[in-house]
């Protein structure tokens, strides 16, 4: 099935995959919480300590330059991945969930009032209901869910109905962290702006798994994590409209984010950087850029075609395990498998599955609302990269096979 | 027994079995032979609650010694606390805040008490520890 | 003068010190910017990201596990580095102004109200400026500066005179980014403390040079930020008493720092973890501990003691060179230089040292309120790290000589 | 001569030289030479406030040509000035306006141009242009 995609000569770029686990060849497949990295995003951070490191912007001197360059270029790079219209609406951050906390309270000062509401899905993770919260409560506004089906589907006439005039913003998943799903972005956004309503995608569980235009799709704002796109620690993409970031009120203060400052009056910097207070992460934006890269050689829809078919062999591997009890009826999931088996608690299978050198995240996934409107309690998951292969599927299905029976 | 002596029987039923599943096996057995807590102990005021997992405790005191009964939704916690159980079950107060609890470590599952494991154990250690000094004071 | 302390050997663990800059050999005065890396914290960087890179907390698996008591390792690295009572008291952030911005926040939300006031000095970093410039604008409170002497120095008394019932915390710099100068932190915060005023010390400039015990100063905050001393971007602390986060409500909401989610209600994590939404840094957390580590093995007594040499034989030399203009008049400098080289623009002056291959900034150095009290403009600043040598100082003194000349 | 030629002399001057503190000496000397600017333009709205240094621009039209004068508080910048206004000063709007800037680069000064520089550099150049398109369109 590998045709056109050369999984061994992949997996040779990640290191950590050679890796033992209480004897075990390591199987990783917990990328939804986080992703490997290849060899070249590290020796890039190795070459940027060693050869220019430098505190960036408005500096004399080469090192600087340099490393200003690197850092900047990644924002070109950023740009580029997602095809956003312009480099000064690529904003670095610390991660998803600081990106959405930085729309949260900016965009809640600038367009919010009391009485408005934030519209949001069922199937988010904590990091796009608690921020909402937060706004929510400062600002005594209301928080509104859009429901789903039994299967785990947004219920599109549900969303129709809520949409309205107190609605400010709405806060949405691209691909759900527990069950895979994808979401119909396209109407849905086109809904919202007929109200003139803008959207916030969260884009954490989508870049590594699909090719993501935000022109194309036309968000106002979209968020996602270095660390699930093969890229470092630590760094974080908020992509958003320039009007947006134009109207927008600072999130922090601090160097980097002011034109000039006194005590009685302080200016701010141009976009992006009013947004980036302190010295940015350079290094993690440069090894960013060098994730990114990798993978746009690989080729972005290489890397779906390749996912889609591993996961379409998954379901039908793990659909005959006995006990395997998959969550969600979804028509189409990407590289995310949640599952119990049956009568087994998710602590005791992932723990279990770790003995067998496989590692699975378990428990509510950071989605508690969404297993609790499934009604299902924690589960098992198991989530792929490009990297992973149809003989840890199988690896995988023999475990659950073994796992079900130690309990029974 | 003293509870190191319990502690080190432990150890060595433990040590004779190489395999990790194997282990875990063992562990998984003791789990289900864990009697069942009585449902009136399963109400919050005995529950600890893990971010994976659930264990209640209850304790009581009878003739300067204290008896623990517990369980767990996990049968891998439950094989824990029947270990736990073992060392600490119809103790004197004293005897349980002086122990020096190694037998964890030793079989290999201090990934038990590490920070990552929210399943409750640790601070289920703690509350046997509580009960303890609890009724040492009473 | 380097008795004690073998300079050549530690400069080996500096990889980037053997670099060429325009054919000059690097010579790198930009410290209290941003310090350059030990082998072994880059070492430690593609070790966790190769051997143990997985999502901290909660999960099942052994990677993760690894990860995790790395990560809350570090915690106690750093809780041993300042010495605080207690691991949960360090909150791991992006970093000094980061840790200022959530400390306005937070704090400001629990214990401010309009009409209060905040305390700052005249001589802070933007970074501790205009986080309590938002925080007074959305509070309407009242930001109030402690001003300094012609020589740079606090103006004590006017200090004492500033404190009062109205003024909710002071903030304040613990050695000057610009003058270098150490602010008298022990009668200040005792001052402070007598009339129930907590303090917030902002140690982005102190960690590197000297040692810090929190304890002892009785900070109630304290920040720094990883990058200036020796470890990765992207990383910063901020270290609080256990009273102050316990009462402070969270800053950012998202994946970590909960608890419990519901739509209805949500509850909070412990802390730290209360103050540490969504995954953390973990990577550049280890690659912090093994920074302070490193030092930890050098001694800080040696270092602050060598520096000091360093800085004195600095300004002997310096005060040599025809045209050099030092600023402030300051007892004890800590490893920072600022200076003018009479009639010759600072921009210039660093220009023309970068093509000498020596590194320093040059400008206002986020600190526009301090130069304009000063009435200097633009200035170049020299800062050291125990890795310099006093050749290259008198490199610097030769080609301060040098461009004085051209100019002239 | 043309604007390219211009651009090839300076390339020729500079690359003659060697040494990098020779190259700035000349470029030292060129900001010294230059004519200081009226006072009556070193006003806000000729200025162009860079992060380290500032430049103030005026600029005439005359018979089809635009004329420039600048000025810089920092003799580096006002070296770079003198460069361009070698380059531009006397040109019509559209010679500038199609203009390739390609002699900064050569002579190795690319450095002034990079995202790093806040030095107003780039914000004179866009103005430049700026003020060739309006005296076309006036
Ligand atoms: C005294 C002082 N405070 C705060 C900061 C801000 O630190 P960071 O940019 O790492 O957040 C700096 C560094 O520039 C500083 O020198
Ligand atoms: C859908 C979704 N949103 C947000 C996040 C939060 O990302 P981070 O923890 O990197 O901020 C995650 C990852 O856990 C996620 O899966």
């Amino acid at each position: 099935m590998e045709s056109n995609f050369d999984v061994a000569s992949i997996r040779k770029q990640f290191p950590i995959l050679e890796q033992k686990v209480y004897g075990q060849p390591l199987v990783y497949l917990d990328n939804a919480a986080t992703t490997q990295k290849p060899r070249c995003v590290v020796k890039r951070i190795e070459e940027a300590y060693f050869s220019h490191n430098a505190n960036v912007h408005r500096a004399v001197h080469l090192l600087s330059q340099q490393a200003t360059e690197a850092h900047e270029g990644a924002r070109v790079v950023v740009q580029g991945f997602i095809n956003a219209a312009e480099s000064d609406e690529i904003v670095f951050t610390r991660g998803t969930t600081e990106s959405i906390n930085l729309v949260a309270f900016s965009f809640g000062e600038a367009f919010c009032r009391e009485g408005d509401e934030i519209l949001i899905s069922s199937m988010e993770h904590h990091s796009n209901i608690v921020p909402w919260q937060l706004l929510c409560e400062r600002k005594k506004m209301v928080l509104k869910v859009i429901p789903i089906n039994d299967d785990g589907c947004l219920l599109l006439d549900e969303y129709a109905k809520l949409l309205g005039p107190k609605v400010k913003l709405l806060a949405i998943t691209q691909i759900s962290n527990v069950l895979g799903v994808e979401n119909a972005l396209g109407p849905i956004i086109e809904l919202a702006h007929k109200q003139g309503i803008p959207v916030l995608v969260d884009g954490a569980q989508a870049v590594a798994h699909r090719p993501v235009d935000v022109q194309a799709l036309d968000a106002d704002f979209y968020t996602f994590s270095s660390h699930k796109i093969f890229g470092p620690t630590g760094v974080g993409v908020l992509y958003a409209k320039r009007f947006f970031l134009e109207k927008m009120p600072p999130y922090q203060g601090g160097g980097e984010m002011i034109d000039q400052v006194h005590f009685e009056k302080t200016t701010y910097n141009q976009i992006p950087f009013k947004f980036e207070a302190g010295t940015p992460d350079f290094i993690g934006t440069a090894a960013l850029a060098e994730a990114l890269r990798f993978i746009q050689k690989i080729g972005m829809d290489n890397i779906h075609a390749y996912e889609r078919q591993l996961t379409d062999y998954a379901l039908k591997e793990l659909g005959k395990v006995e006990g395997f009890q998959l969550l969600g009826n979804i028509p189409d999931r990407h590289a995310i498998i949640p599952f119990q088996l049956k009568g087994i608690h998710a602590y005791d299978v992932g723990m279990m599955l770790d003995k067998l050198g496989i590692a699975v995240r378990t428990g509510h996934h950071c989605a508690q609302p969404l297993l609790e409107r499934l009604g299902t309690g924690p589960c098992v998951r198991a989530s792929f990269a490009f990297y992973n292969t149809t003989e840890e599927v199988y690896r995988l299905a023999a475990a659950l096979r073994r796992i079900y029976k130690m309990f029974n | 027994m003293s509870i190191n002596e319990i502690q080190d029987n432990i150890i060595q039923s433990f040590d004779e079995i190489e395999d990790w599943m194997d282990k875990y096996q063992l562990l998984i057995d003791m789990g289900n032979s864990l009697s069942p807590l009585d449902e009136q102990y399963k109400k919050p005021q005995y529950l600890i609650e893990g971010c994976q997992s659930r264990v209640w405790i209850s304790a009581s005191y009878k003739e300067g010694k204290v008896f623990f009964e517990a369980e767990s939704d996990t049968v891998i916690v439950k094989g824990l606390v029947y270990l736990l159980l073992k060392v600490f079950s119809g103790r004197t107060p004293d005897e349980i805040l002086k122990a020096d609890l190694y037998f964890i470590e030793r079989i290999g599952l201090r990934e038990h008490l590490s920070p990552n494991r929210a399943n409750g154990f640790t601070a289920m250690l703690k509350q046997i520890r509580n009960y303890a000094l609890a009724f040492k004071l009473s």
